[in-house]
């Protein structure tokens, strides 16, 4: 039993190193497929690990008014993020700690960090920092009601708000209201590019003032601290990829009482599904143009349209089966 | 043996006599305030000594109270008066003989009010009513500027012609019993009459009923019969003005109520209720909207008078045992709310030598504790606890709310509006920089804390006694 | 003694003949002529009614009408009348056919009104009572659409008078007498009143509308 | 019964330092504090004993209404809310023993701050309506005395008028619905009340009233107006009492009227307090993220969090109508646990503000800034109650928002459609509040606290004095604590919940660690903070451990990045009002129908360039500004009847007869 118990414990431990081990993979999957689809050779696939170590190497610059809450930030931001990608079921939905994976919960904690980041960002006292922040919470703003949605049609399609018992309800029966899930779908993805600053809402290779936002809030930081910020939204990303996973495409998710071996297989599909999910976002953003901050509402809107839809359709359907 | 309430309407007249002969208007006072006393501790024995039913003198459940507060409140008003009117000699508004002249006329008009509370006989009420009016025309005027004697005037000619109606009223009610009780006195008779109010002929009772409720009303100052009501409080003198509101608008209330009372005895007879009910909540909303524009602050609490005599009249045209019960704590507790506001309000004046609101700011920094009470008195009057106010206007409205729901509207929106202008002036009055002089003020100020804390104990506690009188007075209005 | 009835009826009717007479009269002497003769007519009536129910103390107050507003009050107010030189047209609010009108739905109300008294010795008494209702009526009606002094005060003793009036027709009615007197030394206090201002010259006219002018609370 | 005498002594020493505080003067007022302080302590420790114990405390006395008297009762509910009032009056008088005895200590504070602190105890322990109205209506003026202490000053002068006639609406408001719970038989005693609740209209009525007397002295829109002026303008650690702990007794009186005397709900009672608590939620915060005085600004969020709770017990109630007892558990202890956690953060915040005013003596963000370097402990305490109030985990703030949401989440199950198909509406309502609140604080946070001082003030500020501190950090650490420990809270609560709903919460024995909070059954939603939290600080501190180690740990401190303008002014940081100009440009235009004006002067000229917004609050215009003009014209008019001549009175009262008399001949 306490034999189980250890295995359990190290499964556990097991999801939380890979997603930090694939993150940068991921993002460097991204860059490539970006780069090539631009003609360029672009950056190896492994760059993202380079990047990291090179900055933790470096020096860190503070500037002089900077508080102790601008040093101690990305150290928590970075917990918080990996924490949260942590707990997303990825390759076995039954794991130890499965249960502490709350759907609400998850988005708070993201919360948690977003709101660390704009503290951070107004510490030194730039305007960019402002910039950045304000904008960043305006956004915020507009993702999570959306969001909370979309939380709201699994919640009534599954009968739980526990991420595992969502993967578990769609694995049993992956026909379950399929139409307001598509709608859901959508409206994930998108929250999903809000919320890690991906093109159209936000350039995460720019440094141009008037568009800046993600990149805005955390211009002061440079050294480790800059690597662990990198990191966490490394982290994020691979948080929605697999979220959008975990909730869309749950085959080859190990079922809870799976042994080392069923982890093994789930393993394999949830990195292959990731990866190709870096693929697509890589393809999406070539293929679309940033849009001014303040088009913004109306692209996240949709999400929220499509999100009302997914639940009113939810309840036709259920009236439906009831 | 002479009883209690012959020394009450009697001792007074005797004062009056006296004080005419007396000179020097310092021993004046003080026999002034003697003779309150005295008339007071009369009150008060009779309060305690067995009740009266006789040919021309009746003391029952119902006015017991209200003599004993007449009783209270001209003593008390005398004791303010001797402390301030002192300083009216001294500004030289008046002089030594006008003043001999006041404290004579000032006990006859307790006398004459004493007499319509305590007589059996609706003629002897009427007299000493009218006799009580006419004095306070006199009393109004006394200060002979040209907006003294305007008020005079004004009230002299409308509160006759209120007195001509009343009469009739009472010549129609003689005309109702007469059938039942046969000719003469028995048929003036208060306790008779409510006894045989049902073999009465309705027709006239409420014919009768009308011209009394517009003669009476005349005084109880509802509007729209209002009009002398404000003018008389503003230029009389202080004391006059507490007995005004304290006083002799609850004298005239009881009169209706006495006549309320023998109508409702006789069924087939119309129903008063919706016509007080109308009246009482057209002077209530008028009055309140009224204080909004007031510049003079006697005037001003001459309108929450009428606004407050309204909301009684609602009450008793509401009617049932909670309802009359609410009205009759609100006339006890109206009087002695008031006439403590003016006395206050007598404060103020002298320490800043004038009424016109314009002229008072920050008295809580020039007279913290005089500002202190104004204010108490002012939340006292406008119905917030821990003030008996609060305890009738919790009644009147929960009941009425939980019988007409939609009529309870009405008194809650006018006590508002009310509410809104005295807070208002209030925080005119008391806060802010201080402006103009400052003196000292060296009326008394025991009255005014007497009477708060007399209203401050029955938002707490009512005495059993009193509140088996009311209910006793309550089912008999009906 | 049914004609007792009659003959009272019959002077109450010459009073409001003549109440309607006083809404009438376009001038100040002949309004004041009209109230005397008004006056008068009460005082029989009084006088008949003190015979008929044997009362001698309404004797007195048969005496008291005729005297003082019979004969003092009028020719005081005459006096006044030409000292102030007010004895031309009387300024009216309304027309006099518009104020007949009224004094006449008045007397209908009044009528109507009492019409409902079915028993007891008021329904003897009712007709007398409902003329001198309408009488009273009449006098406040002459108070509102006069507009000098004078007049009104007319109007107010008319008033009275049909108080004076009902009260005599309510048999035994205890304190009419004291009543009449308070009324009178009400009646002298207006007229001294109005004398009062006029001697201490705080009002140049006795138009009431004048005695207003300087009403409280102005800004 | 020892815990009787205890309250009693606490209540009568809380008057006795009320009467002796009104005669003495100077520095011998600061004996008020800790005495306050004393009773509220013991008050509060009665208050757990009854809500743990169980049982409950009767008096009955024979004052108050005739053949009534007075009844005082401590249940559940009422020691549930005791203990929320007592804890922020003891944090408000402990904060108080801070003040400076010769300068900060005024007769027209300090007697009447122990008389609000009874008045409110007062409320929770009333039994009959009229011991409840009359220390309502007692602690309205007690309070508005504390609002106008500043007596001088216009504004505040203003606010408490406005205040005192708002709660005078309310309260006659609720004269109403309590005249409709008694009858007309005049039964006032609750007991009688719970004996014969009343029909389906009156219930409606009551309800109706109910709502308006609550919801505006809790500050439910648009009966807020008075709020965002009164609070901030009494001394601030009043305000954190009135928008920590008078709010909160507004809610109980909705509580104790809707859940207890009413009787048993109808489902469509619920419709009411959800949307207008969902209203309120988001307007409150636009409010909020749009102002720019920091008092202010804590008023509008409390606006906001009066919302929240509101909404979740409308849910209560539906779900009650509905009968899912398990469903209204959640919900009500969303809402008890909000009030509780509210009462915590947002006394911690404007304590915090009031450190902040009494140190810089501003309270305009825009004047503000840097703070966390002179003022360290209150920084760092102020980010807590920040980070509460925005419903951050781990902190106290996002238990009730989590048990909320779950209530939401369980909408969609009941049977009526009005309200399944408003719960989505109403989820999304409350995440964009959240988000909103996150962006407010985030905001009032970083212009006050981070960045650069912007005014010599703020530059010059020092840390306020050490007992002070200490009331902060204290809330700060309940803060903490709650967000870690609400399992344990949520079974304090049980007692309440089983009362008001006749369900509780599924114990936490049946999760999988012992401090899981679990909403429903543990197969459908748990939050287990301590799990969460611990996962953190291992990953917090491997990270740590990790960077230590593999990183460079030089650290070079250098000048910001300036774009080449060397030494920026402290001016040319984003300021609170361009901190909200993106929220203004999504959410403002829409609601305040907000403006933005730029004039350029052309190149060459000297003039600066001039920016200016313009908010326009429709609330304010159509529901205050204008019924107060109507009044003001009426009374105008009405004005004229004063001075009409003589005869136009006579006329009057010859109409007033003549009517009367044709009454008579119709209507015989």
């Amino acid at each position: 039993m306490t034999g189980d118990l250890v295995v359990q414990f190290l499964a556990q431990g097991a999801q939380m190193f890979m997603v930090l081990l694939i993150a940068p993979l991921a993002v460097g999957v991204v860059r490539r497929v970006k780069a090539r689809l631009m003609r360029r050779q672009g950056a190896p696939l492994l760059q993202g690990y380079r990047d990291l170590a090179k900055l933790l190497r470096k020096e860190s610059v503070v500037a002089e008014n900077a508080s102790w809450l601008f040093r101690s930030a990305p150290s928590l931001i970075f917990a918080l993020t990996w924490v949260a990608a942590a707990l997303v079921p990825s390759f076995a939905s039954g794991l130890m700690f499965n249960w502490a994976a709350d759907v609400v919960a998850l988005v708070a904690l993201l919360g948690a960090a977003r709101a660390l980041l704009a503290l951070a960002g107004m510490d030194v006292g730039t305007s960019f920092g402002g910039i950045g922040s304000s904008r960043e919470m305006m956004i915020a703003t507009l993702a999570e009601p959306a969001m909370m949605l979309i939380v709201l049609t699994l919640a009534i399609a599954a009968g739980t708000t526990r991420l595992a018992g969502v993967a578990d309800f769609f694995i049993a029966e992956p026909l379950a209201v399929r139409v307001s899930l598509a709608l859901s779908l959508v409206a994930l993805i998108i929250v999903a590019l809000a919320e890690n600053a991906r093109i159209p809402v936000d350039n995460p290779v720019t440094h141009l003032e008037l568009t800046m936002v993600h990149e805005a809030m955390i211009l002061e930081y440079s050294g480790r601290h800059l690597a662990l910020i990198e990191a966490a939204s490394y982290l994020k990303l691979v948080l929605y990829l697999s979220l959008l996973i975990c909730l869309f495409a749950p085959f080859g998710m190990a079922p809870a009482n799976a042994g080392v071996g069923g982890w093994a297989i789930g393993l394999l599909a949830w990195s292959a599904k990731l990866l190709a999910g870096a693929a697509l976002l890589g393809v999406w953003e070539v293929s679309i143009a940033k849009m001014r901050v303040f088009r913004l509402p109306d692209f996240v809107g949709i999400a929220f349209v499509f999100g009302f839809l997914a639940i009113l359709l939810a309840f036709l359907t259920r009236g439906a089966l009831e | 043996m002479i009883h209690a309430y012959q020394v009450v309407v009697v001792a007074p007249y005797v004062a009056a006599l006296v004080l005419l002969v007396i000179p020097g208007y310092r021993l004046g006072a003080i026999t002034n305030v003697v003779a309150s006393a005295l008339t007071f501790a009369a009150g008060l024995w009779l309060v305690v000594s067995e009740r009266v039913v006789s040919d021309y003198a009746i003391v029952d459940e119902f006015n017991i109270v209200f003599i004993a507060i007449n009783t209270l409140v001209g003593f008390t008003t005398a004791l303010f008066s001797a402390s301030y009117i002192g300083h009216e000699i001294e500004t030289g508004r008046l002089t030594p003989t006008l003043l001999r002249f006041y404290h004579a006329m000032f006990q006859a008009m307790m006398g004459s009010m004493n007499l319509a509370l305590i007589a059996n006989n609706i003629g002897l009420m009427w007299v000493g009513l009218e006799l009580a009016t006419l004095i306070t025309v006199v009393m109004v005027g006394l200060y002979r500027t040209p907006q003294a004697i305007e008020a005079a005037w004004k009230y002299f000619i409308l509160a006759s012609v209120g007195i001509s109606l009343a009469f009739f009223g009472t010549i129609l009610i003689y005309l109702a019993g007469q059938p039942a009780l046969g000719e003469g006195v028995p048929a003036m008779t208060w306790n008779l009459l409510q006894a045989a109010a049902s073999r009465m002929d309705p027709a006239i009772l409420d014919l009768a009923f009308i011209f009394l409720l517009i003669g009476y009303g005349t005084k109880v100052g509802l509007a729209p019969l209002h009009a002398w009501l404000p003018d008389a409080h503003a230029e009389g003198p202080t004391p006059i003005s507490a007995v005004l509101s304290g006083l002799l608008l609850n004298v005239a209330l009881y009169a209706l109520l006495r006549f309320k009372m023998v109508v409702a005895g006789q069924p087939a007879a119309l129903d008063p209720g919706p016509i007080m009910i109308v009246m009482g909540l057209v002077s209530l909303i008028f009055a309140a909207f009224m204080l909004y524009q007031r510049r003079d602050i006697k005037r001003l609490f001459a309108y929450s008078s009428i606004e407050h005599m309204g909301l009684m009249v609602f009450a008793f045209g509401m009617g049932g045992p909670l309802a009359n019960f609410a009205g009759l704590l609100h006339m006890t507790m109206h009087s002695l709310t008031k006439s403590g506001i003016f006395f206050a309000v007598g404060h103020i004046a002298q320490a800043k030598g004038s009424q016109r609101i314009a002229d008072i700011k920050g008295l809580s920094v020039t007279h913290p504790r005089l500002a202190v009470a104004f204010a108490l008195a002012v939340f006292a009057i406008s119905g917030l606890p821990p003030f008996g106010v609060f305890t009738s206007e919790f009644l009147i409205l929960t009941t009425t709310f939980a019988r007409e729901p939609w009529l309870a509207l009405l008194p809650a929106f006018g006590l508002l509006i009310g509410f809104g202008a005295l807070l208002m002036r209030l925080q005119d009055t008391i806060f802010g920089e201080p402006v103009g002089p400052a003196h000292r003020v060296d009326a008394s100020s025991v009255p005014l804390v007497l009477h708060l804390l007399l209203v401050l104990t029955a938002g707490i506690y009512l005495p059993p006694v009193l509140v088996a009188w009311f209910q006793r007075a309550a089912e008999l209005l009906g | 003694m049914n004609h007792a009835y009659e003959i009272s009826h019959l002077l109450a009717g010459v009073m409001l003949v003549t109440s309607f007479a006083l809404l009438y009269q376009q001038r100040v002497a002949a309004v004041l002529n009209t109230f005397a003769a008004q006056s008068i007519a009460l005082a029989l009536a009084v006088a008949w009614a003190a015979w008929s129910q044997d009362r001698p103390d309404l004797f007195i107050t048969a005496l008291i009408a005729l005297t003082l507003k019979g004969i003092v009050i009028p020719v005081a107010l005459h006096r006044t009348v030409a000292r102030l030189g007010i004895h031309r047209e009387v300024e009216k609010v309304v027309g006099v056919g518009v104020a007949l009108m009224v004094g006449l739905a008045l007397t209908g109300l009044a009528q109507a009104l009492l019409f409902k008294v079915t028993h007891g010795t008021a329904s003897h008494a009712r007709e007398e009572l409902a003329l001198a209702l309408s009488i009273i009526l009449m006098g406040f009606l002459m108070m509102i659409v006069r507009r000098n002094a004078v007049t009104q005060i007319v109007g107010f003793m008319s008033m009275e008078n049909g108080l004076i009036l009902a009260a005599t027709g309510a048999r035994g009615m205890p304190l009419v007498v004291e009543v009449s007197v308070a009324f009178s030394v009400l009646i002298a206090l207006f007229v001294f009143a109005v004398f009062v201002f006029r001697i201490r010259e705080r009002f140049d006219t006795i138009d009431i509308e004048a005695l207003d002018r300087m009403r409280g609370d102005r800004r | 019964m020892p815990e009787l005498y205890v309250s009693g002594a606490a209540l009568g020493a809380l008057a006795v330092a009320a009467a002796v505080a009104t005669l003495v003067r100077g520095p011998a007022l600061a004996f008020v504090y800790p005495l306050t302080a004393l009773a509220a302590m013991a008050l509060g420790i009665v208050d757990l004993r009854v809500l743990l114990g169980g049982g409950e405390l009767t008096v009955w006395l024979p004052i108050g209404l005739p053949d009534i008297g007075l009844h005082l009762r401590l249940d559940a509910l009422s020691a549930f809310f005791g203990i929320v009032i007592n804890g922020g009056v003891l944090a408000a008088s402990v904060y108080g023993m801070g003040f400076d005895r010769a300068k900060e200590l005024t007769p027209r504070v300090e007697p009447l701050f122990p008389l609000f602190a009874a008045t409110m105890n007062l409320v929770l322990i009333a039994d009959d309506a009229y011991a409840f109205l009359f220390s309502w209506e007692l602690m309205s003026l007690a309070s508005w005395a504390l609002v106008v202490a500043r007596h001088t000053d216009p504004e505040s002068r203003r606010a408490g008028y406005l205040y005192l006639i708002m709660a005078a609406i309310g309260t006659s408001a609720l004269l109403f619905s309590f005249g409709g719970l008694a009858g007309p038989a005049g039964g006032y005693g609750f007991d009688t009340i719970r004996a014969h609740p009343p029909g389906p209209l009156v219930a409606a009525l009551v309800l109706a009233a109910a709502l308006v007397g609550c919801g505006s002295k809790g500050g439910l829109i648009p009966l807020h107006a008075w709020l965002p002026l009164a609070h901030p303008a009494a001394p601030s650690h009043v305000s954190a009492l009135m928008s920590g702990v008078m709010t909160k007794v507004a809610i109980y009186g909705f509580v104790r009227i809707a859940f207890d005397l009413l009787g048993p709900p109808a489902w469509w009672w619920a419709l009411p307090p959800i949307v207008l608590g969902a209203v309120t939620a988001v307007l409150g915060l636009l409010y909020a993220v749009f102002d720019r005085d920091l008092k202010r600004v804590l008023a509008y969020s409390t606006i906001e969090n009066v919302g929240v709770i509101f909404v979740a017990l409308g849910l209560a109630l539906a779900f009650r109508a509905n009968g899912q007892e398990g469903a209204a558990a959640v919900a009500m202890a969303a809402a008890l646990l909000h009030v509780l956690n509210h009462s915590w953060f947002k006394s911690l915040l404007f304590l915090g503000a009031g450190a902040v005013l009494h140190a810089t003596g501003r309270r305009d963000l825009e004047g503000l800034g840097g703070l966390i370097h002179r003022m360290p402990r209150t920084a760092a305490f102020f980010l807590v109650g920040a980070l509460a109030i925005s419903a951050l985990p781990p902190l106290n703030g996002f238990v009730s928002e989590w048990l909320l949401f779950q209530a939401v989440i369980a909408a969609p199950a009941l049977p009526q459609a009005a309200l399944h198909f408003a719960s989505p509406a109403i989820g999304a309502m409350l995440a964009l509040a959240a988000a909103l609140a996150a962006a407010c604080f985030v905001r009032v946070y970083g212009i006050a606290f981070l960045g650069r001082p912007r005014s010599i003030e703020a530059a010059r500020a020092h840390e306020v004095p050490m007992v002070q501190q200490i009331a902060m950090g204290g809330l700060a650490l309940l803060c903490i604590a709650g967000g870690l420990f609400g399992s344990v809270l949520a079974a304090m609560i049980a007692p309440v919940l089983r009362d008001l709903v006749g369900s509780v919460l599924p114990n936490s024995g049946s999760g999988p660690t012992a401090f899981s909070l679990i909403a429903f059954d543990p197969e459908r939603s748990i939050y287990d903070a301590p799990v969460i939290a611990f996962f953190v600080a291992i990953a917090s501190l491997t990270t740590l451990l990790v960077v230590h180690r593999l990183s460079a740990r030089r650290t070079r401190l250098g000048p910001a990045w300036d774009c080449g303008f060397p030494d920026p002014s402290p001016a040319t940081q984003y300021t609170a009002s361009s901190f909200a100009q993106p929220l203004r440009r999504v959410y403002g235009a829409v609601v305040f129908a907000a403006r933005e004006t730029v004039v350029m002067p052309p190149p060459g000229d000297a003039r600066p360039a001039q920016f200016s917004v313009v908010l326009i609050d429709y609330a304010w215009r159509v529901l205050y500004a204008a019924p107060s003009r109507a009044v003001v014209r009426l009374s105008e008019r009405l004005n004229a009847l004063q001075f009409l001549s003589i005869r136009r009175y006579l006329v009057l009262m010859f109409a007033a007869l003549v009517i009367l008399l044709s009454i008579a001949v119709v209507t015989i």
